[in-house]
């Protein structure tokens, strides 16, 4: 999936999440703020990593406001700011 | 037999009268609070208290220490009945060596993760209203100063809480305080000559009356009327809890209840009102924390009286202040658990939320997911182990932290008090009250098992990470009969 | 036997708070909405959030809608390309006009399902009726495919197009009532009636919701869990119609075991009909564990 | 739906509605910034619950009816203000709040930069201010760094005269051009004319001064030139980024500032620099302007000449290419 601009998906309402992707030139980075960091933080980086290798991106900054979404909404969020992103 | 009665020694012993001087009767009580800290000398070791009538809208606590603090008072043990987001900065305190132990019921936000995070060398002390009631009673904790905040007094300290400029309703919490303290002084931003009629607190328990500009912060104090929650999950709750109390036939005439004052709580309120008015019933009382909504049932002729320990919104300020049977009670008659008359073995049935319950119908109140203090044990379990059906509402999940769970964090409420939990996703019932598990299925009301429960919530959250947590024990969690219930550790 | 709709309830489609656990209310169907509650900024993540719930969420059984956007929008293909193959019971077309327009859809399900190893014909349809001329081409939108397991009049777009509003009473919408019951009625599947938007209301939805259950109505689009005990209650059958019904089966029964053509009971003769309505009586009294076919 | 709330989005020109805004933040003791590009409300019973308005890439005027605190108003308004400034191209917001609001607005994504006793500085993008840092220099700064903050609007005698006295008594001199461009020169010119005039100084480094010295988003009142209750508070913030930060990353132990006979603004804000930068072990040092005709020479006097055409008063002003550039765009001759 190739990326060609930033682009931002979700909300920071309860259990939704805010998902912003920015392509750059750099190794790729993950920030994650979430209400549930300390139970849950790895948990949703390792989802994320998986959705962006099954996409095939790379170089990508990644900012992550979670506000104790479930997989299903991590997962559909970073789909749409992809998908956004590669317009 | 005695030698007749010398009335010679009597005069002698009690002195003649010689006539009084009318002008040089002491004046009154009212001195500024700076003049009390130095007369009280306040200093290592002591105990002073205060109560949490006023919430997030207190500023007498913090009036106090700043005045300590600066007089470099260190080493002093606070024991108010709760702390509130008011009291958020009082690390400070315990930093500057001025606090070095706390009791307290709640302890929440920024002091809570202070707490958490291993500040305070000694461990916080966690007790129930009524667990504290008991160790002030007994003599187990020994209070030195307590300061009361009142709405209104006179000055001589004759006090209530719900008439003046930032009125707080009830002041059940302090009424004990004001018994046992060494020195009882009021603080009061509205102070008159004229006597306070009705008090709650006494003149003769009051050393000293203090006059400051501001008590509270009048709008963090309470809201003018709770409102009804219209979210539709805390209805679900709701209906199906009071759907359950009406089929475990509690809905009697006089019976009484507690409802605590969280979303679906309240609603339940509501529900159990429509029950009660189909089936012409009167309840003898509503108790604990008294709101807007129990008092509109009170003043239909569907409750006959209001026990209030604490008012939540000025709804029920203004009916304290003018219905007689909605009566201001102490924390002692609430919950003391070596006073058998105290008013929560009366109940008939109470409805408590819960921050986390687990397979053995244990329930924490007091700590979060990740550990940290972030609650109140409040009358959690004096009501749980009072009342004689304990009905714990909560929803399943809230955003990602399961609620129903393979074992809390910590313990405030032991499970062989709690009887039924109702959740959005389904109720389960203690299996140690087969009563009441036949009796629902009997009345087709569906139940889940607690485990089903524990599975469901773990299979929508998925398991999280284990809390990492370190030796050092931050928090004591006291039964209400003063053994301890369980420990709370730093949080790393 | 068909399966029960009396309560279709709402949820944006850009909601996961909502659509988490819409479950917990236990409507008779779920319909994930990706029309008129989202605006068109956000159509692509109401999209992704509803095929993830779709294929992650347990929703315990019941069943599952989604009303996509028309074809004739930029969103409708691409609303079907993403949800289709996430598996919902239904698609739920809005603003349905002619039979064209089932066919039209109907198309493209079946190529997505093929493309996808999907059973063509698994993907059941519902169309909303919205319009005077979808009202007068009902019966023909009704029979137009096997896939439709129902309709639904959507009556806020329809009573503008009549040049009219809603009324407490709904003389407005008596013949559009009238003419898709007996549709959908006519082609042996479900008829749904419109939304009651003002939830505060509890007095007039009482009203309407047994105005419709007498008109003949399998169920209606609720917008509001509140709304959907009250639905329920009204479309419960009362005691005595629940004993007689029993009564009707077990008579049922017994002239099957004694091989008698003939039923009867209390000296009356029971005829199909009338078993037919005893059943449906359990049905709503969630008696019957009797096996439901899927869809119709 | 099951929505009990309303939303509205509200843009500069619809004046009614902003002044509803403005009236309910007034009931909370906000004050409207009538500065703001768009302004969002959330609806409950046709009063507002709650609001939040934005001007470019800065937040403000956000309040919560006390009635509504708890219940995630916050949440909705911060999601749909920072998707709404997105698809404006405004990708990186900032905001100033009292420290009560920290933490609340952390769980919003944003992240604390700066923060004095009254307020506290943040930006959604975690690392935005760390690049900036790491990229103002790539010199090694050793001996005496001196630095100085000018707008050189354009560039004057004036402006010069204080470059080269800085210049002659410090190893290093940072010369940070302020690139807000509300200016009348637009920045790409002052910084050309900047380093034109300035070439004959080898130990001048100018520097794009960027967002986080005296702009809109660090300082907003600097150009509005409004003296409201926050301008101690931003100056106070401006001032502790750069000394906290930014002088401590490039070794800066001196700014020099010229004497401000006029601008109300400015004089107040060198009046807390000299406050705020001895805390932090930097000189603030305060050199009278150069006069000319017994006046300061000044940018503004330049520009009021140049617009009168009076080119021969400007010569003895300005450096060369400030002289050149004037004529070019006033289309004026150049005086041999």
């Amino acid at each position: 999936m190739k990326l060609n601009k930033r682009a931002i998906a979700g909300t920071m309402t309860s259990s939704d999440v805010m998902i912003e992707v920015i392509p750059w030139g750099k190794t790729s980075e993950i920030n994650i703020k979430s209400d549930v960091e300390k139970q849950y933080g790895d948990q949703i980086l390792d989802l994320i990593n998986s959705i962006l290798r099954e996409n095939d991106v790379d170089n990508v900054c990644i900012n992550v406001v979670d506000k104790g979404a479930l997989d299903f909404t991590i997962s559909a969020r970073l789909k749409t700011a992809l998908f956004r992103a590669a317009k | 037999m005695e030698d007749r009665y010398d009335i010679n020694e009597l005069l002698k012993e009690k002195g003649t009268f010689t006539g009084i001087d009318k002008s040089k009767r002491k004046k009154n009580k009212v001195r500024s609070l700076k003049y009390v800290i130095d007369a009280l000398d306040i200093k290592d070791g002591m105990t002073i208290s205060f109560h949490h009538h006023f919430r997030n809208g207190d500023l007498l606590a913090d009036m106090v220490l700043e005045l300590l603090d600066k007089k470099g008072t260190k080493n002093i043990t606070i024991f108010p009945s709760s702390l509130t987001t008011a009291h958020d900065h009082f690390g400070q305190y315990i930093q500057s060596g001025l606090i070095s132990r706390i009791c307290t019921s709640g302890i929440r936000d920024r002091l809570g993760e202070d707490i958490s995070s291993g500040m305070l060398d000694t461990p916080v002390i966690i007790r129930s209203h009524g667990g504290r009631a008991r160790a002030i009673e007994s003599g187990e904790e020994k209070i030195d100063v307590a300061f009361i905040a009142v709405a209104h007094s006179d000055v001589n300290g004759n006090a209530n809480g719900f008439e003046g400029v930032s009125p707080c309703g009830s002041l059940g919490y302090s009424m004990v305080d004001m018994k046992h303290a060494d020195k009882v002084v009021v603080v009061s931003d509205l102070i008159t000559e004229e006597i306070t009629i009705p008090f709650s607190v006494p003149s003769y328990n009051v050393d000293y009356v203090v006059k400051v500009e501001k008590i509270g912060i009048k709008e963090k104090i309470m809201s003018g009327a709770t409102r009804l929650t219209t979210n539709p999950k805390e209805l679900l709750i709701a209906k199906r809890t009071a759907d359950i109390i009406e089929a475990l036939e509690i809905i009697k005439e006089n019976f009484t209840f507690q409802t605590g004052t969280g979303g679906s709580s309240l609603a339940v309120t509501r529900f159990m009102r429509d029950k009660m008015i189909e089936k012409k019933i009167v309840a003898d009382f509503a108790l604990g924390g008294i709101t807007g909504h129990i008092v509109r049932l009170h003043e239909e002729g569907l409750v006959r009286k209001l026990l209030d320990v604490q008012c939540f919104d000025l709804d029920a300020v203004f009916s304290l202040k003018n219905n007689i049977r909605h009566f201001e009670i102490d924390a002692s008659f609430y919950a003391n658990p070596e006073n058998p008359g105290c008013v929560v073995n009366k109940l008939d049935v109470v409805v408590l939320s819960a921050l986390e319950i687990d397979r053995n119908f244990d329930v924490n109140v007091m700590t979060g997911s990740d550990g940290i203090l972030r609650g109140a044990s409040g009358g959690h379990c004096d009501t749980a182990a009072g009342s004689k059906i304990c009905i714990v509402t909560s929803p399943l999940v809230r955003g990602r932290i399961a609620t129903v769970k393979d074992k809390v964090l910590n313990i405030v409420t032991p499970g062989s008090t709690v009887d039924i939990l109702v959740t959005d996703h389904g109720t389960a019932v203690n299996p140690l009250r087969k009563d009441i598990m036949a009796l629902l299925k009997e009345k087709k009301i569906p139940i889940v098992s607690i485990d089903t429960l524990v599975e469901m919530a773990e299979k929508i959250v998925k398991k999280p990470n284990p809390i990492v947590y370190g030796d050092k024990v931050v928090g004591v969690i006291e039964y209400r009969d003063g053994s301890i219930i369980d420990l709370v550790k730093q949080v790393i | 036997m068909e399966k029960l709709r009396r309560t279709m309830l709402y949820v944006p489609g850009n909601n996961p708070a909502m659509i988490k656990d819409i479950y917990i209310y236990q409507p008779d169907s779920i319909m994930f909405d990706l029309e008129d509650s989202i605006s068109l900024a956000e159509k692509d993540s109401a999209r992704f959030l509803v095929s993830e719930a779709l294929t992650n969420v347990d929703y315990l059984g019941i069943e599952t809608v989604v009303r996509v956007n028309g074809l004739d929008t930029e969103f409708g293909l691409a609303d079907l390309e993403c949800i289709v193959k996430a598996q919902p019971d239904v698609i739920r077309l809005p603003k349905t006009e002619t039979s064209e327009d089932i066919s039209e859809m109907e198309a493209i399900i079946a190529r997505i399902e093929l493309e996808n190893n999907i059973p063509v014909g698994k993907t059941k349809m519902f169309a909303a009726i919205e319009s005077a001329k979808g009202v007068l081409n009902a019966y023909s939108i009704a029979t137009s495919s096997k896939r439709l397991v129902g309709i639904a009049l959507g009556a806020e777009d329809y009573v503008t197009n009549l040049r009219t509003n809603r009324s407490p009473e709904g003389i407005e919408l008596l013949f559009a009532r009238g003419q898709i019951l007996n549709a959908a009625r006519a082609a042996n599947i479900s008829a749904i009636d419109t939304i009651y938007s003002d939830i505060e209301n509890e007095e007039g939805f009482r009203r309407e919701v047994e105005h419709i259950k007498q008109l003949g109505f399998d169920g209606k689009s609720i917008i509001n869990p509140r709304q959907i005990d009250i639905v329920h209650e009204i479309y419960a059958p009362k005691p005595k119609e629940i004993e007689y019904a029993l009564q009707v089966i077990a008579a049922i029964q017994q002239a099957e075991k004694e091989n008698s053509g003939v039923i009867s009971l209390n000296g009356k003769m029971i005829d199909k009909p009338i078993v037919e309505r005893a059943e449906r009586v359990l049905q709503l009294a969630g008696i019957n564990d009797m096996e439901q076919s899927d869809g119709r | 739906m099951f929505y009990e709330y309303t939303k509205e989005y509200i843009l500069k020109n619809d004046e009614i509605k902003r002044h509803k805004s403005a009236l309910f933040l007034k009931t909370i003791d906000i004050e409207f910034d009538t500065n703001v590009d768009v302004t969002i409300n959330i609806v409950k019973n046709n009063q507002i619950a709650a609001t939040i308005s934005a001007e470019k890439n800065l937040i403000k005027c956000i309040g919560v009816a006390p009635d509504f605190r708890s219940e995630g108003l916050m949440n909705i308004l911060f999601s749909d203000l920072i998707s709404y400034q997105y698809s404006k191209g405004f990708y990186n917001l900032a905001l100033f709040t009292k420290a009560e609001y920290e933490t609340i607005i952390a769980s919003l994504g944003f992240y604390t930069i700066c923060k004095t006793k009254n307020i506290v500085f943040m930006e959604n993008h975690k690392n935005k201010f760390r690049d900036y840092l790491q990229n103002l220099t790539q010199s090694d700064c050793k001996g005496k760094v001196a630095s100085i903050v000018m707008n050189l609007n354009p560039i004057t005698n004036g402006h010069l005269y204080l470059i080269e006295k800085a210049s002659s008594e410090n190893d290093v001199l940072f010369v940070f051009i302020v690139s807000e461009d509300r200016s009348v020169v637009p920045f790409d010119i002052r910084y050309q004319l900047a380093e034109a005039s300035t070439r004959h100084l080898k130990n001048v480094i100018l520097v794009k001064g960027g967002e986080y010295i005296i702009s809109s988003t660090t300082f907003p009142s600097y150009f509005k030139k409004d003296y409201n209750s926050w301008i101690r508070n931003y100056c106070e913030l401006d001032l502790t980024i750069f000394s906290k930060h930014i002088a401590k990353k490039l070794n800066i132990s001196k700014r020099y500032v010229g004497t401000e006979p006029y601008c109300k603004v400015t004089n107040y804000y060198n009046k807390v620099m000299s406050e705020i930068l001895p805390k932090y072990n930097i000189e603030y040092i305060e050199v009278s302007r150069l006069l000319s005709e017994d006046d300061a020479i000044s940018a503004s006097r330049v520009r009021k000449l140049a617009d009168e055409g009076d080119f021969k008063a400007i010569k003895s002003l300005v450096p060369e290419a400030t002289y050149k550039y004037l004529i070019s765009i006033n289309g004026g001759s150049y005086e041999t």
